[in-house]
């Protein structure tokens, strides 16, 4: 069944990414200055303290070695455990993600209803108060760091009124502000894109003998340029998404949400190479995954892609 | 000029296969009247055609959108090299030719586009586009200029518009710069690609008066490939059928209007308006247009002989048991039928 | 416009309502208190680690053999009493009856001798395992007694028993090799109800601790909160309690709410812009003292750190065998820039100053310091790397020249200055001479016979200046006024909220 | 017509800006009325007075003055990642799409590798392998950005290589590299000029946001995102630190975002037009 066979290649092709990034980022981690042992060591710890700890987490090995030892766990879905705490890394992964991608979710649902309708009604109204009102808010969203506007809007919704709570998780409200800060640098994107490709697809000329020719048909063709103009909205929304999963390191930060960005962060912090490792085949098979669903949504719209 | 040929043009046994997932590709082609699926995502495009052009003549290739014309035509020209067979344009066959030596030799041959909204860049002024072949030849500045005049004088652009851009002309004035374009390197063939079919019904007919004009002026060789029988065999010295990647018939376009003897040509024909009512009196002509042999059909993928029989009016069992090749039935008339029946019904009909 | 917002705003609204009504749990539960934690301890193993948070924790879920007062003395707590030998190397500790685990174990000297048995022990790699390796043997003659032979006479042991990594541990789960790091058991007040990492830490009373009628308040959340401002709105709106260690520049914010107060105490930080010695130009001892009269050591206390006490050498300031050497080298950045000169300096010379971006007070001052050695003259350009290359790097591997950092205070000096004058230690700052008095100091017992040779050594770091000492810094904790005893353990600073309750 | 006079003033506006934004940071030291590094630790948290224009920060130093500095780094950052994303990607992407099977096989797979990955995290991990700093950064978020225009140019060139205008090339026998610079470039530009406006924009902010997490320019260099990483703990207290810095990051992504815009549609003939 060829789309069996498509799908095989394709799924190939995303284990290769993941094992190629993976294993630079072994390297590199290992490569650059930092030892996890010595961050359990603290200050006071002598040197042999370090080389106990050292050996122990095995570290002391040859590079080679270690990457081996790695590839061999992870072809049995085993990461190892954390350096630094000991506990299973895919156990604390599996804590994380549901809270990151929670957040990724909602945020880019909310850049992509704020934007796309937004965006088509820029694009066909153009200069109209709406479109406006659209580029201003696409400006901001892309001028203020994700981060700010997450201080803001805590300041104004937790501190000032106090509809949403200032830090935790759990509940849809623990939510919504940090995704709305996260939403709307995407959306701003989103929308300039959307609008842009509106446009040109309303320029293209069976758009325009459409509009000649009535109100019917033009609908239609509204229909059809819609569909073309989504296109490149659906792939950078997806490459979007990507970007909301690593924006939500900062969100998460600010808003104190136990999330897999911040997991992932201390682990960078504290060189604790088993945590990274496991993150980053995870993360990037998350990614991947999205790409690689973006590309088959993208080549099912677009055949002219497909032939090439 | 010299002719050390006698054909302009010779086709062997063209083929052209695209790999791909097929999952993709049959989804999109599965409308598509002529590809055919080979296992493995495989089709094939265009199927042993061959055929030859002569001299400054013009040979026209008909079948509906999708039957592998363009997919032929760019063959040809090598834009997208044929995957076996044999191109001879002429006394050279493109096979042999370096990389290097191919783009040197294009400018013998050069090609018209359906759309002219998509043949002509548009970053580029009309002076620059034309320019473009020039440059490669290495002409000299001077006398590129003086050549973009003459040839947009030649299709009727005012020179005054040539720094002007294509979306600021009409298609009629944009085809005709495509084809000022096309001449510029002084081609000896040309392949038309349905070169009137996007314009309006009125400059369709300016088109087709300059492209004949042209084709006298400098002794042209045509190769002219549409969906219109009517205009092919109006304009055309032979004429071939394609239906699904293989000509199913081919003759002097005299033989092909007058004694169409494959079903198929058979239904283009009737499809020319105004033909039913000239040939109804002779025959039940109805039955090639739209009646097709009770029986069962055959899913394509597994269609083993006649590529047409799901639709032919004439089909017997035995049209499945192998494909049907050219075989001659008049001077220079050839076509693709295994149904001796029907042909010899004809062929006495005509006598 | 506007209704197109408030229609996008209600779809938006709309969409979000299942998933929240899945997602909320709203539970109601009687008052918690509600603790700022910065970070996540790295584990609750209290012999897997050194970090501060982990050690701040446990003190709520572990106890010790022995335990520092509110003044810094050494008291009794799950050991009733102790009894020391004439030449040092025999303790015996006599526990107290009735103490239970979380789990239920009775607490035994059998738990006592496997728990230092477990962090002395190479497998478990502990870095805190040297502070017991004067141990040479430990007997329990009955259950409740423990005996503990040294192989020399070690003063700084008494110490080592009272801080975190002297937590002790039930036999029977260290036996079965039982998962410290994140279900810690102990015999401590509160015992961890859950640990969401990078959330919150929730700690529910044990009821039966051996301190009668404490501790007071039934659940502890420590909120794991990264972000300074969210900490400071959180207790001016009422959902944290307790704030410790805010920063001296929201103190205007905090003290204009009404409900909270601000409790001012004096640190136990040895403040320090560490030089390495061996490196030129800072194995010149002029560019040393030049580097501490250019630097105005209250106004960096005061803007960086909040304020606090300067100090003249590398002891923190309420150490009792602190000594002031502070005249020694007052701001005077005439005098630094003359000596800069002497030496020979140019701005060729570039020092990097190297700054633990996870630290934003060490970094804050570090951007005070540079700017002030630039008006003397110095060439510094900062470097900012993150804590587990500081530690790798400079701390370990000495590539640094100018450095920002706090040693914490220890229970005993022996602790903050165990080989200083040896290259060893990551000034690379060489005085045999310092070293020995310190190293002798460390087998010596006696107050009086030890500070005599602790004010000696003191004394050559305090002009030697391996370091340019800063001060020991003020810290402020805020707290709702309805919040009343939250004590920090003095020297190491842990969480104890066995005596806070609410009003 | 209405919004062509709207959108050029709209232009106008945005080329003023940066022109006057271009002009300070080049002329930062005479402009400036203090050094930007010079900590008046007597007046910490004055506001926006006489003396000091826009107030000064935590260390006293003068806001204006580290405002016009950071100018230099906004738009350094800008400068630099967006050409090192602009020149790897149309590389990258246009090898790719001219190439058939392994090679554009294994650019996409090394681009997917890098889009495989959060930007965030991945410029944290590039930063801790190069350091800290603005140089790193710079780089770091070119290298990032890059798939993003190696993937745009190749699904772009991959179109544009099937237009009739490039068989016509082809027929007229243009070598590969012809074709490229004078069909398919020029074609893609628009797109790309519209992504690079939005990239643009978005490295300031990626800056602002390594900054806040420590890892972007180094103190004390004036950077816009490193003041506003300073500026957050004191919103309430210090309003100034924070505003000032910010609205001069919004006018500048504003500005480059407008400028973006309006030469994507100057590029463009075909939307010019209707």
């Amino acid at each position: 069944m060829p789309l069996i066979i498509f799908i095989i290649k394709r799924f190939f092709r995303l284990i290769l990414t993941v094992l190629l990034v993976s294993t630079i980022i072994f390297f590199v981690i290992r490569v650059i200055p930092g030892d996890p042992a010595a961050v359990i060591a603290g200050i006071d710890a002598t040197q042999a303290d370090v080389a106990a700890i050292r050996a122990q987490l095995g570290t002391d090995k040859p590079i080679s070695v270690q990457y081996i030892h790695w590839l061999r766990s992870v072809a049995l879905f085993d990461f190892g455990n954390s350096m630094i705490t000991g506990e299973p890394v895919t156990k604390q992964i599996l804590k994380r993600f549901p809270i990151t991608l929670t957040l990724a979710t909602l945020g880019i649902l909310m850049g992509m209803l704020i934007a796309i309708p937004l965006g088509v009604i820029s694009a066909v109204k153009r200069w109209s108060p709406v479109d406006y009102f659209g580029m201003l808010l696409s400006q901001i969203g892309m001028a203020v760091p994700s981060f700010w506007l997450g201080i803001i809007l805590l300041l104004l919704f937790a501190v000032k009124i106090h509809i949403f709570p200032l830090f935790g998780s759990g509940g849809i409200k623990y939510y919504i502000l940090p995704s709305l800060s996260l939403g709307l640098a995407r959306a701003a994107v989103i929308l300039r894109l959307t609008r842009a490709s509106m446009v040109e697809e309303l320029s293209k000329e069976y758009i325009i003998t459409a509009r000649a020719k009535g109100l019917t048909e033009r609908l239609v063709k509204y229909k059809h340029a819609l569909k073309n103009a989504l296109i490149p909205v659906i792939t950078v929304s997806g490459i979007q998404f990507g970007y909301m999963l690593g924006g939500a390191i900062i969100i998460e930060q600010v808003f104190s949400l136990p999330g897999l960005g911040r997991l992932f962060l201390t682990g960078i912090y504290q060189r604790d190479f088993t945590l990274i490792q496991g993150g980053v085949v995870f993360i990037a098979f998350v990614f991947s995954l999205i790409n690689f669903l973006v590309d088959i949504l993208y080549s099912v719209l677009n055949p002219k892609i497909r032939v090439g | 000029m010299s002719k050390s040929v006698d054909s302009a043009l010779e086709v062997k046994n063209l083929t052209k296969v695209f790999h791909g997932h097929s999952f993709f590709r049959g989804k999109q082609e599965t409308s598509a009247a002529g590809k055919k699926e080979t296992g493995d995502g495989d089709f094939t495009a265009v199927d042993r055609v061959s055929f030859t052009v002569k001299h400054n003549t013009i040979f026209g290739l008909v079948g509906e959108s999708g039957c592998g014309k363009t997919t032929l035509a760019r063959s040809i020209l090598f834009l997208d090299p044929p995957t076996s067979g044999d191109v001879i344009i002429d006394g050279t066959n493109l096979k042999n030719l370096t990389h290097r030596n191919l783009r040197l030799f294009r400018k013998r041959m050069q090609i018209i586009f359906q759309d002219p909204n998509s043949a002509l860049n548009p970053k580029l002024s009309i002076k620059r586009s034309l320019e473009e072949g020039l440059r490669n030849q290495k002409y000299s500045s001077g006398k590129i200029t003086g050549r973009i005049d003459r040839l947009l004088d030649l299709v009727g652009i005012p020179v005054s518009c040539k720094n002007k851009y294509p979306h600021e002309f009409s298609g009629g004035q944009k085809q005709r710069m495509v084809i000022a374009r096309a001449l510029s390197l002084e081609p000896e063939f040309l392949v038309l690609d349905e070169p009137v079919s996007n314009l309006d019904v009125s400059i369709q007919a300016q088109i087709i008066n300059l492209l004949m004009d042209l084709k006298k002026q400098f002794s042209l060789t045509y190769l002219f490939i549409s969906h219109d029988l009517n205009l092919v065999s109006y304009l055309s010295d032979e004429v071939a059928v394609m239906y699904r990647g293989r000509i199913v018939e081919q003759g002097p376009v005299l033989a092909i209007m007058e004694n169409p003897l494959h079903p198929y040509t058979k239904k283009l024909l009737l499809s020319i308006p105004g033909n039913i009512e000239k040939i109804k009196n002779r025959e039940n002509a109805e039955i090639f247009l739209t009646g097709k042999k009770p029986g069962k059909d055959v899913e394509l993928f597994s269609l083993t002989g006649c590529s047409y029989y799901n639709e032919c009016p004439v089909r017997e069992d035995f049209c499945l048991k192998e494909e049907p090749s050219l075989r001659i039935v008049g001077i220079g008339h050839l076509i693709a039928c295994s149904n001796d029946k029907y042909l010899k019904n004809q062929l006495l009909y005509k006598s | 416009m506007k209704r197109i917002l408030q229609q996008i705003i209600i779809v938006v609204l709309i969409l979000l309502l299942p998933a929240g009504v899945l997602l909320a749990k709203g539970q109601k539960e009687e008052r918690a208190l509600q603790f700022a934690l910065p970070g996540n301890p790295d584990t609750l193993d209290p012999q897997k680690t050194s970090g501060t948070l982990t050690f701040q924790v446990l003190k709520s879920i572990y106890d010790t053999l022995v335990e520092p007062d509110q003044t810094g003395k050494i008291v009794p707590a799950l050991a009733e009493k102790w009894s020391v030998s004439t030449d040092s190397l025999t303790w015996k500790f006599t526990l107290r009856k009735g103490v239970v685990f979380h789990n239920g174990d009775k607490l035994t000297s059998r738990d006592v001798k496997a728990t230092f048995n477990r962090i002395r022990s190479k497998k478990t790699a502990s870095p805190k395992a040297k502070e017991f390796g004067a141990i040479k043997e430990i007997d329990t003659p009955d259950d409740y007694t423990v005996v503990f032979k040294l192989k020399e006479p070690s003063a700084p042991f008494l110490a080592a028993l009272a801080s975190g990594w002297g937590a002790i541990l039930p036999e029977s789960l260290i036996d079965s090799g039982h998962n410290f790091a994140s279900e810690p058991v102990g015999t401590g007040p509160y015992s961890l109800s859950k640990w969401v990492r990078d959330s919150k830490i929730v700690l529910k009373k044990n009821p039966n601790y051996w301190m009668k009628g404490l501790p007071a308040i039934d659940t502890v959340v420590l909120d794991i909160i990264p972000e300074r401002s969210v900490v400071v709105q959180g207790i001016i709106s009422g959902q944290i309690d307790i704030a410790y260690r805010v920063d001296k520049d929201d103190l205007p914010t905090l003290k204009a709410n009404p409900d909270v107060k601000i409790e001012k105490s004096l640190s136990s930080l040895i403040l320090v812009m560490a030089m390495n010695s061996s490196r030129p130009p800072l194995n010149d001892l002029r560019v040393r003292q030049a580097i501490n009269y250019a630097i105005d050591k209250q106004k960096v206390l005061d803007i960086a750190y909040g304020g606090g006490k300067v100090i003249g050498t590398f002891l923190d300031y309420s150490n009792a065998y602190y000594k002031d050497f502070t005249n020694l080298y007052p701001y005077d950045p005439e005098k630094a820039r003359e000596l800069i000169k002497e030496a020979g300096v140019t701005k060729d010379t570039v020092l990097q100053l190297v700054l633990p971006q996870n630290y934003e007070l060490h970094v804050k001052a570090g951007v005070m310091y540079q700017e002030m050695l630039t008006k003397v003259g110095l060439n510094v350009k900062i470097k900012l790397v993150d804590w587990s290359t500081w530690i790798s790097e400079v701390y370990r591997q000495s590539k640094f020249d100018l450095t920002v950092i706090g040693h914490t205070g220890k229970l005993d000096p022996d602790g903050t200055l165990a080989g200083y004058g040896g290259m060893k230690r990551y000034v690379k700052w060489n005085n045999p001479e310092c070293l020995s008095l310190i190293n002798k100091a460390r087998v010596t017992t006696g107050f009086e016979a030890r500070k005599k040779l602790y004010d000696r050594a003191l004394e050559i770091m305090a002009k030697q200046v391996p370091f340019m000492y800063l001060g020991t810094n003020y810290v402020y904790n805020a707290i709702r006024k309805d919040v009343t005893g939250f004590r920090m353990t003095p020297k190491l600073d842990t969480l104890d909220f066995r005596w806070t309750e609410f009003k | 017509m209405k919004r062509s006079s709207v959108s050029s003033r709209l232009m106008l506006g945005a080329v003023i800006y940066l022109v006057i934004l271009g002009a300070a940071a080049i002329a930062a030291p005479v402009i400036s009325p203090y050094s930007p590094t010079d900590q008046h630790l007597e007046n910490r948290f004055a506001p926006p007075g006489h003396k000091y224009i826009l107030g000064t920060d935590n260390f006293g130093r003068d806001n204006f003055s580290r405002m016009i500095y950071g100018s230099r780094s906004a738009l350094l950052v800008g400068i630099v990642s967006v050409s090192i994303a602009v020149t790897i990607g149309i590389t990258v992407g246009i090898i790719a799409a001219l190439s058939t099977g392994i090679i554009d096989n294994i650019l996409m797979l090394l681009m997917d590798s890098v889009l495989s990955f959060p930007t965030i995290l991945l410029a944290i991990t590039v930063v801790s392998f190069l350091g800290y700093g603005l140089l790193q950064v710079m780089t770091a978020i070119g290298v990032i950005f890059s798939p993003v225009f190696a993937r745009l140019v190749r699904a772009e060139a991959l179109s544009i290589k099937t237009e009739e205008y490039v068989e016509a090339s082809r027929a007229m026998g243009s070598p590969a590299v012809k074709i490229v610079f004078l069909h398919i470039m020029p074609n893609l530009m628009g797109k790309v000029v519209v992504q690079a406006s939005i990239t643009f924009a978005l490295s300031i902010v990626i800056e602002a946001s390594l900054s806040y997490l420590g890892l972007g320019t180094q103190p004390p260099t004036p950077s816009w995102g490193l003041m506003l990483k300073d500026a957050r703990n004191y919103l309430v207290q210090a309003p100034w630190m924070s505003i000032y810095p910010g609205l001069a990051l919004a006018m500048t992504v504003l500005s480059f975002n407008i400028i973006g815009d309006t030469l994507s549609e100057k590029i463009n003939p075909r939307i010019v037009k209707k």
